[in-house]
């Protein structure tokens, strides 16, 4: 439990960490990046809010049940994806060439258009939802766990 | 119905991951609507198991690539080399397929009752489903950093359920060691896998087979395989591990963690046979694993003779166990160069050791079912305090007996055919080899007859005079295993001819499978 | 052949990074070091797979208003991620059974219980 | 004793590896590269996205993310089964 002024700066900080994190998930397929890495920087995020209050108010805002549920669903989303493909074969992307993010981008280098790349933007932000959820699971459970919390079952 | 047989490798996979990333979800609701399903999504990947092993045995390998325009296009137009991952499922993988699905579905029906009073179980069959989805993946997939990629999903996923009792200490330690091994064997096979990709510049096993110059940097790699994929496995200079991780885990996990090890085994035939092949010399790499075939199998039984705990003295069993299949294969390996002797012996010795891989994998999980359902009515591991148990737990008895006398290749049961298979096909190539694997054999004998004195005859003890026998989940979960043991025991040629031969000559006919990759034909 | 040894510095110090891990993993005691031993080993593989994808005056493979000139190999580079989250999965394991391990003992030295590495 | 034989090890491994590393592993730069000049080639119009190396992970490799993804799931739900706070129904016999 920082001082007041850690607190308040935490608070304006964690918006611009979600927003670069959020774009560093969606231009996943233009610039480097992706679920993966975009996730890490929101629960970098989480992991300052962490340290700046203690975990108990965190544990309040961010409950685990709801935590759990949006892993669980970033992951069905994910595998809902490679699955919808099956008509043809498991990992199929099957959005390229279709309206929705279905554009192919001019060969060779251009300026990068973001309506392009197929199931690939799609299953950025399911990876990206799923580490976020996962990860922050783990940190707030790690810091209640050594703090003698309960953490429920 | 072909539809269902054409996606059928990707199909055995997915569908335990799609269940396990459900049961968080549907745990909320209700025990038992998670267990019924966690069940079912198992007896259905079994079924699918059985209809691509019948497939297999009748027209051959199967290729899935994934994310091609067409399941069977393993080279995408216009490129010499299998740009994306591809499924390779031919007779040796449906093989450990079958024992797989077999032994993780009886797994899980022991542990429905066996986990009843536990906290955390939603999770917990969580992590069963990934392990099971991690090891068909290790099994089924020919590529190798995908091969990386599983065998960590099952070390993760076995180490967190090798703790899964926090509240003793030495569960902890036990799922620390594991994990440490793991990570590490794991971190050795990725370097060598990163030196076969900067050598070949492809990760697919067809296609390094094809290339396959076995130059001085393919030495390093091969001996980095082996390292890596039989510290898994329990081999004797790094075996210590192996008794402290599978003591302290629940049953049944035990019991599926033994064939994680048996996958890993497969992984090393997968490399030495397939992967490599004629290249590398068999004569020295065929020895070194026959020596530590039997180092292993005299170091496991003469440990394992004066242990108290049950399920430590069944691990070190288990240890001994797999030297015999490090023998068999090993001694194939070694005569893989000559064909008069591969015809004569090795054949013979190759699928022997891959009979004793079937059938220790329905012993030896009954063994440590039969034990977890010890525990799970006395409370404690250690044989001196158990005694006259054999009164009040009668199918336990009759379950404990079939496994005692399978493992220690009584003739009737089916540990006798393999090992007979072994003796004779590994007496040919050097008899002090078959001599010292029958010793190993009478000493098994003599220590299962001391634990089951110990534990199941003799007066009833006191305080355990109200023990009753087992719930039925876990009666189940062991009968299906007796069942697959007897089913071996009564009809060995049936068993041979349909599961064991197909899978030996899948395994040394490597051209076979480099043209089901190159060759682009399905 | 020989005129390149000078310039295989990276696969030198990816070697030197796997050499000292294995050095930590087999005389370490403290489990904390041994976790740190098993984080430098996969630093090291981690460089050692980005390393074989390097290409001399290469740029990234990414076709969003790249400069000329030849691209570095994209599939080394995927491996390499996928490895990351591992070793971030196995630490994270690995210390939470370091934290109930010392909450069991109450101490980390892993002499009792220490398993011949190596 | 025990010193002794780790050293041993530790020099095999050592040497093993910067031979293999400085003298027969491909120079530094030079790359052996038929499959990835395929996939540099063909990566923007069979998967549409402008960074290949997503295209890798996520088309060419996918299955390989849907494994790390699955690695993920499991260390978490590892980690939060084992930081369960241990309150047992009843004594287990």
């Amino acid at each position: 439990m920082l001082s007041k002024i850690v607190r308040t700066v935490a608070n304006q900080l964690i918006l611009f960490i979600l927003i670069f994190g959020l774009y560093v998930i969606v231009h996943g397929h233009l610039t480097p990046g992706g679920g993966f890495q975009g996730g890490a920087v929101i629960v970098s995020g989480v992991v300052m809010l962490l340290v700046a209050f203690n975990s108990q108010e965190l544990k309040k805002s961010l409950r685990e049940r709801t935590l759990s549920i949006m892993e669980s669903s970033g992951a069905l989303i994910f595998i809902g994806l490679a699955f919808a493909g099956i008509g043809i074969v498991f990992f199929y992307n099957f959005l390229v060439g279709t309206p929705i993010f279905g554009r192919i981008p001019v060969t060779g280098p251009n300026p990068g258009d973001i309506w392009t790349g197929g199931v690939i933007p799609l299953m950025n932000l399911a990876v990206g939802l799923k580490v976020v959820a996962g990860l922050s699971a783990v940190v707030l459970a790690m810091a209640l766990f050594s703090s003698g919390e309960e953490i429920e079952e | 119905m072909d539809k269902l047989l054409i996606h059928s490798p990707i199909l055995i996979i997915v569908i335990p991951l799609v269940v396990a990333f459900l049961t968080p979800l549907i745990g909320r609701a209700g025990g038992k609507a998670r267990n019924v399903l966690v069940v079912a999504s198992l007896a259905f990947v079994e079924f699918l198991v059985i209809i691509l092993a019948r497939d297999i045995y009748l027209n051959g390998i199967h290729i899935y690539t994934l994310g091609a325009t067409s399941p069977a296009l393993a080279l995408p137009g216009g490129a010499m080399v299998p740009i994306r991952i591809i499924l390779e499922v031919d007779g040796m993988s449906i093989f450990m397929g079958i024992i797989w699905a077999t032994v993780s579905l009886a797994a899980a029906i022991f542990s429905l009752s066996h986990m009843a009073r536990e906290t955390g179980q939603t999770r917990f069959y969580t992590l069963l489903l990934l392990m099971v989805a991690g090891c068909f993946g290790m099994i089924f997939t020919g590529d190798l950093f995908n091969l990386f990629v599983f065998l960590e999903i099952a070390s993760i996923s076995g180490a967190a359920l090798i703790a899964f009792r926090t509240r003793f200490a030495d569960a902890v330690e036990g799922g620390f060691k594991y994990i440490v091994i793991s990570a590490v064997a794991g971190l050795i096979f990725l370097f060598a896998v990163g030196l076969l990709y900067g050598q070949y510049n492809s990760l697919n096993i067809g296609y390094l087979a094809h290339v396959m110059q076995y130059s001085t940097l393919d030495k390093i790699a091969l001996t980095l395989f082996l390292v890596a994929l039989t510290i898994k496995t329990g081999m004797v200079p790094l075996h210590m591990w192996y008794p402290d991780s599978y003591t302290v885990a629940p049953a049944n996990i035990t019991a599926m963690l033994v064939i994680t090890s048996h996958a890993c085994m497969y992984a090393v035939f997968r490399v030495c046979f397939t992967l490599y092949g004629i290249t590398l010399d068999p004569a020295t790499v065929g020895w070194i694993i026959v020596i530590i075939g039997l180092l292993t199998m005299f170091v496991g039984v003469t440990m394992a003779v004066f242990q108290t705990d049950v399920m430590r003295f069944m691990s070190y069993h288990a240890i001994s166990q797999m030297g015999y299949m490090w023998m068999g294969v090993g001694v194939g390996l070694a005569v893989l160069g000559n064909p008069g002797a591969l015809a004569t012996y090795g054949k013979a010795a190759i699928s022997g050791g891959i009979f004793h891989i079937l059938n220790h994998a329905m012993y030896k999980p009954l063994l440590f079912m039969t034990a977890g359902a010890l525990f799970h009515r006395t409370g404690t591991r250690d044989l001196n305090k158990m005694g006259g148990l054999g009164h009040n737990m009668k199918f336990t008895l009759i379950l404990y007996i079939i496994g005692t006398l399978s493992i220690a290749g009584i003739p009737p049961l089916n540990g006798f055919a393999s090992k007979f298979l072994i003796y004779e096909s590994v007496y040919q190539f050097n008899p002090v080899l078959a001599v010292v694997a029958m010793l190993v054999s009478i000493i098994t004998l003599a220590s299962f007859t001391k634990a089951f004195q110990s534990a199941f005859t003799g007066p009833q003890l006191p305080e355990y005079k109200d023990v009753k026998e087992v719930p039925k989940p876990m009666l189940i979960g062991m009968g299906i295993l007796a069942a697959g043991i007897i089913f071996t025991s009564i009809f060995p040629g049936l068993v041979l001819e349909h599961i064991v031969y197909p899978a030996t000559d899948a395994l040394i006919n490597q051209a076979a499978y480099v043209n089901g990759i190159m060759g682009g034909m399905p | 052949m020989m005129e390149h040894v000078p310039l295989n510095f990276p696969f030198l110090a990816a070697a030197l990074l796997v050499g000292i891990s294995f050095y930590i993993l087999i005389f370490k005691r403290n489990l904390i070091k041994l976790i740190m031993g098993i984080g430098m080993l996969a630093s090291g593989v981690n460089l050692f797979l980005v390393a074989l994808g390097y290409r001399t005056g290469g740029n990234a493979p990414i076709y969003t208003d790249v400069p000329e000139g030849p691209m570095v190999l994209p599939v080394p580079q995927a491996l390499t991620l996928t490895s990351i989250v591992i070793n971030v999965a196995v630490l994270a394991l690995m210390l939470t059974m370091v934290i109930l391990i010392y909450r069991h003992t109450g101490n980390i030295d892993s002499k009792k219980s220490r398993i011949l590495k190596g | 004793m025990r010193q002794v034989i780790g050293l041993i090890v530790l020099l095999v491994v050592i040497a093993f590896l910067v031979s293999g590393m400085l003298l027969l592993i491909h120079p530094f730069g030079y790359p052996p590269s038929d499959m990835d000049d395929y996939i540099i080639e063909n990566a923007q119009e069979e998967t549409g996205s402008n960074n290949v190396v997503t295209s890798v992970v996520f088309d060419y490799r996918g299955f390989d993310t849907l494994g790390e993804a699955t690695i993920l799931f499991t260390a978490v739900t590892g980690v939060l089964l084992l930081l369960r706070t241990v309150k047992r129904k009843e004594e287990n016999s």
